[in-house]
């Protein structure tokens, strides 16, 4: 992992590592914040790894290994700015505020969202690759109209780079000098496709051919990744336009919980991934320079604990919708088509009755 | 009454510059609409008086001119795309049907996606291919959208406004053919709503429906039709999705008899959803199955031989002969 | 003759085999289908025999998926597209409707389109938004393609073959929650051609049409109406695009009533196509109008609540009963 | 137009300019050849334009200015090349052996083809912007396997470049190493819109963010396009992956003649640029350098009066085609609807009968 391109502030071993142009800015408590914000995805994305495997969810998407990524990504963010993500942002979503139990509806099959985009900032899933990236630059044109101090971020990942959609976004954010910072996860795989079919080179090289600057940031740690997606955002909102940061990073766990990782990679790839985990070399650098006691990290997990026990009793008590409601919020107003489908659907006896 | 006679284009014109007067947040994109005002002028001058900010050049993409208005829609402005011929809708398909379609839903109400696809369709103009295509019936398939087609200026006066104060997405259909003929347009009251069909003639042989520029073309098959002692009912569909039935089924349970007519090849088109759908609500008053007229099952041809393609009113009456042949 | 009992996702990858062994012009190509066999194994163990060169993993873009097999095509290759879900063709609907369609047209016959779409389609497997969808109609919309769509592994296996031997662009559905359901596959002698529809039971009192994964809801519907006593005839469309009518007039004749299952929403869809063609081709042997069963005019649900979206066993019998309720 | 980064080889005013990387290869009669390329092509585009103002076309596409791009890369081709243009190639056509006449029949509305791509290996046109790169990355894939030694050009305007097709064709060309070459013909117009609106910086930029060359060279300089190009696709067939060419020109004429550019440019701009024409910088360099003669000019003139004299024959003796004509070729066999509609149309006596 020594690249010269890397933005690093932390070694794997949780070491401060000096770079010419970013420092750290956390202090003690932040940085046991972005800690504490890693221990709970995880755990939240194990206990929804579990509730799959219970057949309580219809499938799970896991975020093991990303934990940084996401959380420096997602505590980045100013509270007015705006996010669009993909379907495996637990991370940012978090810190966005969205609760747990609203991440996880969409996993449960009980609606295709999960919960209010506008009340957390934060849009809902989106699962064709790439359509997200231009919604962002459309979200930031409309920033631009209002003269508002804001910035968009939107995440994709090193398969989705590929896609039309997010090429095209990265024209349009440089055309219109959009406040929008592109935030590709290369954790490396598009489920078994390898991040080397999608490009032979690193791809945060791709933005500088489009007129705006990229940054690869080592995705496994928090402390850079926070740095470099803030200064970004923070250009972005005075008119510096632009930025692609690509997270260099690893999907530790399978694509999602329909996925069989063993058929196109080996163990090996992911042990070494594993001796970078972006917890424990926070961890290692809270207990060694912050000297944070060991209590308060059993404190934190404790906490992780108890959310994960709450999600579960909240998905459990997730029933089955009635299927009305699939007419609900199709159209804004009166549809004689589904008017007519509704009373069918009464008529069948399959629903309790109007929603 | 203020009424005043202009051409569908100057309508659609006047029409925008109204939505755009009365609500600031209200934007034009799309290729070339600004400085040159659009391949069609549709937007002559808008970005003069508007600037451009509300009037944008967009670089040539139509995939991310609907993707980044579902951006703008977001965060709550209302842009009108201009796709610059149907044949160039195809690359936007996908934000059309998985985003712009679903996301009211995807946000269980939370987004409102007010945004209008201005699509100049149909064929007609002698144009080189991928300039006379009929994109509309892949739209009113799709769940979630609303397509309409304004067949007068004072229509595309109206409903150009109505589709962009809705809060639901809407493909507006524009017949090319017919942006330079004129009409009388009423500048204070709206002929009726945005979904409704309209009665352009009334008769009691046959109804026969359409909508674009189809419709110019069926009143004057009826015209035709009344010298040779045949009265025909038009009927202008308007909304094509949704299709309004009521309107239409009161015409057919009359006459007893229907052709549906439009430039799209016939499988699975809006023709077909018509004949299906009256068959059920007028089965016993049809003295004759519902017969389409169609745009032949070929790529558009060249324009050369385009009137051979597009339903004429000989093919119409034909068809119209055939439905009057049948005796129940 | 050899038969032997295989799953409909066996089947399919046996046809893809054997059309790669037959001619070495055979590609495929697509996202996963190589090392991991594709999501639904449908290409499992393909790349490790045919090679990297012909079992292609491709970068994850639909358009180029589809826009490469057409430049391989004109160089003579004979490209399966594998799309990975139905939701995930909409990237490639420019170079399909405007390319894949109209390649053979514009270049006078010289290029031969032989390239497949495989398009896992249709719901019931409990997945998440956009794997679930029926996109087929859009395609049987658009002149230029062929749309087939098999509902057993013996279909599965021939018609697979059949396609990728077809001269033209085949956009082959294939209804993923039944890749897992076992049958017997003759291996020595295709059922019927590519194009036919099949009459999977006989009965005389209503035809139920349908294709894909609804052909066993239309068995099962069959089964429980005969234990009332009403006698279904059942309709394997096979063929969306060309649509084989003289089959299905052939029952319906016979019938005199007939009711159109599909999972895509109703508006213009080969539900009402079969409607609208059925109707004018059996006028005076109907005894009721052709009624539709489909999924409703909403994005696909969430699939806890699928079952009452896709059409089932009652809802094709209450069509069934209201069908019969019409008297003559 | 004095830019570091334009490989030129001849200067507006016919010198040689000396180049690091690129040199000249080509003689005397060779470059006459080119010089004759450009004249018959400008004179059939004018007398294209002039049948359009006669009603005698729907519609004409002027490569006016653009001569030295095209004819230099379509020179630049081997016989067993294969290239796919858009729809203003005229001059590529020329050079591949396409009649006139057969690149004026989808003007004249009677065809949207109008040769046999096989035959002159160079496809049908494509209006829809961007489609025919993927076609073209494809096709070199089907080269790859065939282990020949061919390359594949292809082109596309600065307008184009900002479609989803044309980017995903850089990021498969690069996956799969195509022996593909992408012409950019930047004539810094996409009808009304400068190419500024779809990039800031060069559009040879793009290619290195995607992990292969790109070269920025005079498209009105026929020399230099002819070097790039044929080094490009002599990489191409070796093995050396592809190479974005952009030739930076200028379109003299209307984007077509339904278009209007007074509405959008000003005369001055147009004005520089015919200081830059292609044909009179060729034309200096072979009556100083190759003492060509007069008359030599006057025959090569008068060839491409004849050509023009006989285009235009050809075209008025195109007449309608026969309607039944649409149902060819729309299918390779038997299709029941397709076969119904033509027995209708037979039947309304619109069509001469079955073609
Ligand atoms: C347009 C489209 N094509 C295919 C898919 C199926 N699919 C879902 S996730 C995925 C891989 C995406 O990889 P990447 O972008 O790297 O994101 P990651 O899953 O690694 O987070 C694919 C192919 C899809 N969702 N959308
Ligand atoms: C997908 C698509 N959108 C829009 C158009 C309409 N259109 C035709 S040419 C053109 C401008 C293209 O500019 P450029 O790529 O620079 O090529 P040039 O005409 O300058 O040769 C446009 C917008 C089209 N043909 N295809
Ligand atoms: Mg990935
Ligand atoms: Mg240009």
């Amino acid at each position: 992992m020594i690249d010269e391109e890397l933005v690093q502030l932390l070694s794997p071993e949780g070491e401060r590592v000096a770079h010419p142009e970013y420092e750290s800015s956390l202090g003690s408590n932040e940085v046991l914040g972005l800690y504490r914000d890693m221990v709970i995805i995880r755990r939240i994305c194990n206990e929804s790894t579990s509730l799959q495997r219970q057949g309580q969810l219809a499938l799970w998407a896991p975020v093991q290994g990303q934990e940084a990524a996401q959380i420096g990504a997602g505590r980045a963010l100013a509270p007015m700015d705006f996010s669009f993500p993909s379907y495996r942002e637990h991370g940012v979503a978090w810190c966005r505020g969205v609760p747990p139990e609203d991440m996880l509806r969409v996993f449960r099959a009980v609606t295709t969202g999960g919960w209010d985009p506008q009340k957390y900032r934060h849009s809902v899933p989106t699962v064709v690759l790439g359509n997200q990236t231009l919604h962002a630059v459309g979200y930031a044109m409309g920033v631009q109209r209002d003269g508002a101090e804001e910035a968009v971020l939107t995440f994709f990942g090193d398969g989705a780079s590929s896609q039309g959609d997010v090429l095209e976004s990265f024209v349009w954010a440089a055309s219109f000098n959009a406040p929008v910072v592109f935030f590709c996860q290369n954790n490396q795989w598009g489920i078994s496709t390898p991040s080397s079919v999608q490009s032979k080179i690193p791809l945060y090289h791709r933005a500088p051919g489009f007129g705006f600057p990229g940054v690869r940031v080592d995705g496994n740690d928090v402390l850079a990744v926070y740095e470099v997606t803030k200064r970004a955002l923070e250009s972005a909102r005075v008119g510096g336009g632009p930025t692609l940061v690509e997270a260099y990073t690893y999907r530790i766990g399978a694509h999602t919980t329909s996925d069989d990782p063993t058929r196109y990679r080996i163990d090996a790839e992911v042990e070494v991934w594993k001796h970078r985990d972006p917890i424990e070399r926070v961890k290692a650098l809270l207990a060694r320079e912050f000297k944070v006691k060991t209590t308060t990290f059993d404190e934190i997990a404790q906490e992780a604990e108890r959310l994960a026990l709450k999600l579960r009793e909240d998905v459990l008590a997730m029933g089955r919708p009635d299927p009305i409601t699939m007419f609900d919020n199709v159209y804004a107003d009166a549809h004689p088509l589904i008017d007519e489908e509704r009373r069918e659907m009464i008529e069948l006896g399959v629903s309790g009755g109007p929603s | 009454m203020a009424t005043t006679t202009m051409t569908m284009a100057k309508a659609l014109n006047e029409g925008l510059r109204r939505a755009m007067e009365k609500n600031p947040k209200v934007l034009l994109m799309g290729e070339d609409i600004g400085r040159l005002g659009g391949v069609f002028r549709i937007t002559d001058g808008l970005q003069k008086d508007f600037g451009e900010d509300r009037v944008i050049d967009a670089p040539l993409a139509e995939s991310a001119i609907v993707g980044t208005a579902v951006g703008l829609a977001i965060r709550g402005y209302r842009t009108v795309c201009e796709i610059q011929f149907d044949g160039f809708v195809y690359p936007a398909f996908d934000q059309i049907v998985s985003q712009v379609a679903k996301l009211r839903k995807r946000s269980d109400g939370v987004y409102t996606m007010g945004l209008v696809i201005r699509l100049p369709f149909q064929g007609g103009i002698g144009a080189i291919e991928h300039h006379s295509e009929s994109p509309e019936v892949y739209f009113a398939q799709t769940a979630g959208l609303r397509v309409v087609s304004c067949s007068t200026p004072n229509d595309a006066y109206w409903m150009i406004q109505q589709s962009i104060e809705h809060d639901d997405p809407v493909v507006f259909c524009e017949p090319k053919s017919r942006y330079w003929e004129k009409g009388e347009v009423d500048l204070d009251n709206p002929p009726q709503g945005l979904f409704d069909a309209v009665v352009r003639r009334e008769g009691h042989d046959v109804t026969v429906l359409g909508y674009g520029s189809t419709v110019k073309t069926l009143l004057r098959a009826a015209q035709t039709a009344a010298n040779e002692g045949v009265s025909l009912e038009v009927i202008d569909v308007r909304s094509v999705s949704p299709l309004d039935f009521e309107t239409m089924a009161r015409s057919v349970e009359k006459t007893g008899r229907f052709v549906a007519v439009q430039e799209s090849p016939q499988t699975a088109s809006i023709g077909s959803e018509i004949v299906a759908e009256l068959t059920q609500r007028c089965f016993y008053s049809l003295r004759a199955p519902g017969v389409r007229v169609s745009g032949y099952s070929v790529p558009y041809p060249p324009s050369r031989i385009e009137d051979a393609y597009r339903p004429n009113v000989d093919r119409i009456l034909d068809a119209v002969d055939r439905v009057m042949g049948f005796e129940s």
